[in-house]
């Protein structure tokens, strides 16, 4: 899956550059996410690509569709979503992370027959495989970590 | 624009053993970029003996009440340079 | 029945202080004694900011750490500690946000209080 | 609420203490839940009594009713959702941790409007006027925190 | 039963700072349990200067491959029995 | 294109090494060379066990992380490195699971490997 380059995007000074972000901290424990997101949206500006967002490990709280924080704080895993959208880009969260952490799709609901399913659009649950995908192209792979 | 081999981002504070372990891991040629919480290294004596260029995130610093040096201080988007331009990349 | 609660972890890249001053308030609310103590990378809060009660923290989306604390005493926290050594390490030392106390962190200063907790 | 202690429990060697456990660590990130049910389980069987378990921080996601660990691996949430039952424990999780942390029962499903809810009974969610009541009490308050 | 100030629990390596602040409490009349990764502080040099009872948890040290001393290792219901007589539980 | 991954935190109270071991053997699943270190308290891996291969982690109700780990030879997981200094720090030294080797971490170490990284 590619990612649409807004019109008004400065090319930039090298060549561009293809990023996946793995983002492994959780929000609202972690600030992972908003320098991501941060980044990621530089990203875009500067004429370079967003690959992949692959949520892995704790990260993959990024990915759910409950989250509720106070109407004075940033709802981060809308804020991702809807960059998600926006630019056309792949959100991914790791299967294996996501379902020990309770994060599932309707798929993985009707498979382990539980009560119900939390995964936000666009994000979808796949394997380490996309990572490698990500690791074995051109682009670079940078990691967001939580903080300890 | 000079050649920078590997950009090495740390987003800890410098008291956990993992800022160590990056500190451990410059050589010349590389850069150390320190974001969220690492950026308590500019007080203090966190950095002695570094030689590579140092930068931080201004955002982070700031919200921190912390000032970079002139040299020091960037933005996502010279966060993002430095990734494009560097060979390697390393997050710690 | 006095209770101290511990901040150890620097704020923005980490929550756990928040949470640690909402069990503050909690207990503030309740009218019960509670003092907060700023220990290792915690003393990072109380470094001033020199910008509006916003701040710069604004940048990152987050609400200024400032406010909560400056709270804490119209809440009813009793006590605002801040350990030298740890100030004095992280660059934070004789400049620190009002009302904090620098203290010796030492077994005679856990021993005044009943309870000593974290948030995480 | 009053845990019924079990009639083959034994009398402790010293006066019977009723214990709150407040966890803060994460199932599938850190031991915390798993200690912590270790720690509960020894003192029911020592005659000693839990007299709440308080989920904060982080720790709001052993609350999570959506948790699909492999199968050979330990289901923690089912494992204290069990415990609680059988003992008839009260399980809180802290609103506020668990709004930010995507973990919610149909009430604040309805308040705000979200696709869904995963809070596993028997735990409910409440403020940190409980734990505020645990400190008051007679008993001890401990603590089981993440690795980190 | 002697007299138990203060039980301290620690659950961390001990390389991180709140191992390190947990030691730098311990008074006479206290105890030291490790628990989860701090049992890692049997082996080496990590104890230092402790003069008060150190305790772990067996079940943590076995999966780990440590062996506490004879009077060191405890179960669970240990851990229990010592914070029901501790004036003062500490959980760093 | 060789992979190094990191793990620097102790078993059992962190479930990030067994991650980053997943990614390793991601790579090796798809023949992509990679290296794993084992770092700081990450050597707590390389204790070996007297136990049979389910392990005393039996008591902790989780799988014993020396099968993980053995299985890595087999999966085609290239190297296992373990910092000496950590080793020796940990209580470690000279008595590490096959097929363990120390090594001193230095940037020539590092400089060997097209990507460097950690699972949290």
């Amino acid at each position: 899956m590619t990612s649409s380059i807004p019109p008004q995007a400065e090319t930039p000074a090298i060549a561009p550059t293809a990023f996946t972000l793995v983002i492994t901290g959780a929000p609202y424990s972690s600030q992972a996410p908003q320098t991501a997101l941060s980044f990621a949206r530089a990203t875009v500006a500067a004429g370079h690509r967003i690959h992949r967002v692959f949520l892995y490990g704790d990260g993959v709280h990024l990915a759910s569709a409950l989250a509720a924080p106070p109407s004075d704080e940033p709802d981060w895993p809308a804020e991702w979503a809807d960059f998600l959208k926006a630019n056309g880009i792949q959100g991914i969260a790791c299967i294996a992370s996501a379902l020990r952490r309770g994060v599932v799709d309707s798929a993985e609901q009707a498979r382990y027959a539980l009560p119900g399913h939390n995964l936000r659009a666009p994000f979808e649950l796949a394997g380490l495989g996309e990572w490698v995908d990500s690791r074995l192209g051109d682009g670079k792979v940078l990691y967001f970590h939580g903080g300890r | 624009m000079a050649t920078l081999n590997t950009l090495h981002i740390v987003n800890r504070t410098p008291d956990q053993a993992r800022f160590q372990h990056c500190l451990a891991a410059l050589a010349d040629g590389d850069a150390l970029l320190l974001t969220e919480n690492a950026v308590l290294a500019l007080a203090g004596n966190h950095l002695a003996g570094v030689t590579v260029p140092v930068y931080a995130l201004v955002a982070d610093a700031a919200a921190r009440s912390l000032e970079p040096g002139a040299e020091q201080g960037i933005d996502y988007a010279g966060m993002v340079s430095l990734s494009a331009r560097a060979k390697r990349v390393i997050s710690w | 029945m006095t209770t101290l609660v511990v901040i150890d972890r620097a704020p923005y890249g980490d929550w756990s202080g928040r949470e640690a001053l909402d069990m503050a308030f909690a207990l503030a609310a309740f009218d019960q004694p509670v003092s907060l103590l700023f220990l290792g990378a915690g003393v990072a809060w109380l470094r001033p900011s020199e910008a509006g009660s916003d701040g710069p923290a604004g940048a990152l989306g987050q609400k200024a750490v400032h406010r909560n604390l400056s709270a804490a005493p119209v809440f009813g926290v009793d006590e605002i500690l801040a350990c030298r050594a740890s100030c004095e390490r992280f660059g934070v030392a004789g400049n620190l946000v009002m009302p904090a106390r620098p203290v010796d962190v030492t077994p005679e200063l856990y021993a005044g209080y009943d309870h000593i907790t974290f948030a995480g």
